[in-house]
């Protein structure tokens, strides 16, 4: 489903963020994605949800080339990839209701099915008493959830996440990784970058390591 | 249009092998179009109306900029009937021959209204001229010294307002000029000339204006929706990472725009009223001095209607230009 | 003020007995309080700078508002010299008595000129007011019936400006009537009521103009500082995290403003410039017509001056009122 | 350095965030504040640098009861305590250099000597060689170290994090733990709101508990 070959990005006045980065995942696969600060984790995301292009190499989404997807096919391209940002990005002037149905707003989907969807998501996280507050009203850890929510509440067939549980504590942060692999049971593509090594080790996934820029490590290691 | 906006995620969402592939009907597609738009609008209503104040400050500043053109130019139409009903357009005095009396005289006067090129004839009789000599000229009291009435009587022609060029006025001059009892026919060019020169006057400095003014409303609308645009720069690059298309993100800056333009139409047709309203006695006491019928002409309903449209259809197009030159700068990172 | 800045961290760093308190000299803090000025000056600069289309589009907008003020003040004063020098005040015509001689009437006019209350005088001889008579009042040929000039001289008086009363230009009159010389005088008080009516016409229309636009050029600058400061929220809040103080966070935006005005005030001037530049040829075709040496002046350099300096001024007095109302709303939470 | 007596903060619409908290914190303690995500963590911290006011009972920095100080003197009393925020809070249009140089600026330091301190905090947090990057190009574990700079950059008495190694990798914030326990030998009282239970239990520090708003534990025990 995610396929890496020779990928490398450099930033503008800037020094290699990725450098000859290759990899698989495959439908339904779960990964995790860790390495030091400023290792390149966030830019190997930002790269598949074409925030940034590639400097050189190329990514397969689904098969489909990202070279191939113009500016004016992203919007597309996007809605079948839920993201959730390392700060959280919300809408600070609408309610966490209006956060959530936001993606499903864009769908055009119809009022009744977006309640029923958005309501669904709210409680997967637990955050069905808060819907009707502003962002700016709830604490990181809830910030973060309800970014969470509006990443699955349209169920993409791929889900990104950057350090989703960086601000919540270590229960919390569990349950939320057992989310994820409900998600994933049910065939959604799952790629988590984190730094809850202890929680990694735990979950016993496949695990991606960066290091200044380079895939140092996988466990377990790919046959490819 | 609308199909390839739907088209497009359908496309994608097969090479992604997404699930969820509804495909409503046409009529369903068109009543969700016109659905969202309704929403889109009542929303940007709803969010203008959560900052009453800045909002109206907003409008108020392209009210101006529409109320002065608009003022000015009703102040134009105002003076173009005023020269035109006051002092009428180009005239043509007839000199009757010493001996030709005032009743013979009077008798051309109305022939001559009967012709198609005329539009009217004022007949001064030489009792009349004689008095109006008196009084206009300064020299009343010399007059007295004369024993006989030096004056001829004069038959004031108005041209139909059909002759307009020069040549045809002059084919009248020559023609009035070969009637037998009229000693000599006088155009007054001098006058004609003069207004001439008036409107072109007023109406480049009019013009000048007009282009200034048209300029600051596209500069106020489109420099506010921008700053609107730079204030909502978070909320466009989520939207933009959440799969909006451009379109979806322009539409609610394009119902804010059409609705400050149409509040500022509202509140510039109110100034453009007021203004004309403490004009009025004024402008009326000038007119009672001239002896003229004019009264100023208030603003009526159909010019509140242009306003407000005019401002509507003026706010969309400077959000257009705005929306359309930021949009792209601004990328998620 | 200075003074009640520096003391307050003092005190407040004291309580928390903060290790580093350095107390410099008064020269010192006067020449950081300085320096900090100059290099928030410059910061706002560069700022501006960054985003030049933007910042430019702002001046204009407020370059805009202050150019049509300024135009139609320079027009009103034009159009006052234009009343003045032209067709002068009320004037009197003295009539001479029928058996005066051109020569001493000459003469009682050149005695008249040296009168305190008079301006100057004009004499229009026998023949000269003949002739007068036979261009403009379109009787000419009839007056080749008449063996002898049946026309006196005249005395055109034109009173001093300080009489500006109409009890005093009565005065004038009535001892101006006793001159044995003289037949009649004659006030032209109609001229004197019409050019007031005139004028206040167009003063209460440009007052009205003046008032509309005063107005939008502090809604222009207002809401442009508003919209900037919405803009920076976010900086705000985090100087303000940080420990800055309103008077800290509210200099940059002064300082935008004061160089959105001067810009503005720059374009402003330029745009009047054009204007009389492109009005300057149809005007003197007009005043050719009415034989007066009239000619449009130009804005000159104080005129320039007198705009940056307002510019900025309004400029200054939009941020400064639109920081005070909005930097107490932006708190941190 | 930091009494809490029986403070309670009700944010208007909302259920209580803090009820009848109570803890005293001397000059030069380091304590964590730990609790589940909505405990009231930051609205504990928001409370001490008077960026919300409390409901009930007071709070006294440095002897200072914080009802007295008035709006107009926030300002200064703030320059007295170096916050790190849990979504770092940058000027995103400023370089590194003059983000952290902010504080300084605002104390009205001269050139040479804001330049030098600078220098000198970013050098701590590893950052010297990013100093003229914009914060949008940095990675959210760089920009969180550059907040930590900028808190610490005019040496205040009171330090105050929240979640300060939220975004960084294990390694890291072992790091800059460390150097918060620096800060704190040289007399700096510190208080950390941290969920990384393993990390707390390994830096043997004082520790207050919150749960649903109250003090619910503190290790080890207080005297008082
Ligand atoms: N827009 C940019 N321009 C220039 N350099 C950039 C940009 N974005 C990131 N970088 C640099 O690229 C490197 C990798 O950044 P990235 O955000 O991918 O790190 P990361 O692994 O997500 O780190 P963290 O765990 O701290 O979030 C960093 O050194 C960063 O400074
Ligand atoms: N401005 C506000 N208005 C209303 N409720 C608020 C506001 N700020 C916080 N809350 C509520 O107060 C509670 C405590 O919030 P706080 O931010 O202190 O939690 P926290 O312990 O910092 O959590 P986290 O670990 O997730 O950051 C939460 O339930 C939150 O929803
Ligand atoms: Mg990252
Ligand atoms: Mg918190």
């Amino acid at each position: 489903m995610i396929l890496f070959e020779n990928v490398s990005k450099t930033y503008p006045g800037s020094h290699e963020a990725l450098s000859n980065v290759s990899f698989h995942l495959h439908r339904g696969d779960m990964a995790f994605l860790t390495g030091h600060s400023g290792a390149g984790k966030s830019t190997l995301l930002k790269l598949i949800a074409l925030i940034e292009r590639t400097t050189r190499g190329q990514i397969l989404i689904g098969g489909q080339n990202l070279a191939g997807v113009t500016k004016r096919k992203i919007p597309y391209f996007r809605r079948n990839i839920g993201i959730i940002f390392q700060d959280h990005r919300l809408l600070l002037d609408r309610t966490v209701f209006d956060n959530v149905a936001l993606p499903l707003i864009i769908a055009g989907l119809d009022y009744r099915e977006i309640t029923r969807k958005v309501r669904a998501a709210l409680d997967k996280v637990n955050l069905l008493n808060k819907e009707k507050q502003l962002p700016a009203t709830l604490s990181t850890g809830e910030q973060q959830r309800v970014g969470i929510a509006r990443a699955v509440v349209n169920k993409p067939p791929v889900l990104l996440a950057d350090e989703p549980t960086g601000n919540l504590d270590p229960e919390l942060s569990e349950e939320i990784m057992k989310m994820f692999e409900q998600f994933n049971q049910v065939g959604v593509t799952v790629l988590i970058a984190s730094h809850d090594l202890e929680l990694i080790k735990r979950m016993q996934h496949r695990t991606l390591v960066l290091g200044k820029g380079k895939l140092i490590a996988q466990f377990p290691e790919e046959d490819s | 249009m609308r199909r390839g906006r739907t088209k497009k995620p359908e496309h994608a969402s097969r090479k992604m092998q997404n699930t969820s592939s509804r495909r409503p009907g046409l009529i369903a597609l068109i009543k969700n179009y016109f659905l969202r738009h309704m929403q889109v609008m009542f929303y940007s209503i709803g969010q203008l109306s959560r900052t009453p104040f800045s909002s109206l400050m907003t409008s108020a500043v392209i009210g101006i900029a529409l109320a002065l053109p608009s003022a000015f130019f009703t102040l134009l139409d105002n003076v173009q009937t005023l020269s035109l009903g006051w002092d009428g357009n180009a005239q043509i005095s007839l000199f009757m021959k010493y001996n030709v009396s005032n009743s013979d005289a009077q008798k051309l006067a109305t022939k001559l209204r009967m012709r198609q090129e005329v539009k009217l004839t004022r007949f001064i009789s030489r009792e009349q001229a004689l008095e109006e000599f008196r009084t206009h000229s300064g020299f009343g009291d010399v007059l007295d010294v004369l024993e006989k009435n030096p004056l001829p009587a004069v038959i004031v022609v108005v041209p139909a307002t059909t002759l307009d060029t020069p040549d045809q006025i002059e084919t009248l001059l020559t023609s009035l000029k070969n009637i037998p009892e009229v000693d000599l026919a006088q155009l007054d060019l001098e006058w004609v000339k003069r207004l001439h020169a008036l409107l072109e006057t007023a109406q480049r400095g009019i013009t000048i204006l007009a282009v200034l003014l048209g300029l600051s409303v596209l500069l106020v609308v489109g420099n506010t929706i921008r700053l609107g645009i730079e204030n909502r720069r978070d909320e466009i690059v989520i939207t933009k990472l959440i799969g909006a298309t451009n379109r979806f993100i322009r539409r609610p800056f394009l119902y804010t725009g059409i609705w400050y333009g149409l509040i500022g139409g509202l509140l510039a047709w109110s100034a453009v009223f007021t203004t004309m309203m403490l004009l009025k006695a004024p402008v009326n006491r000038l007119a009672d001095l001239y002896y003229s019928q004019f009264t100023l002409s208030l603003p009526g309903l159909e010019n509140a209607l242009l306003l407000v449209f005019s401002g509507a259809l003026l706010g969309l197009a400077g959000s257009w230009i705005a929306v359309g030159r930021h949009l792209q700068d601004i990328e998620p990172t």
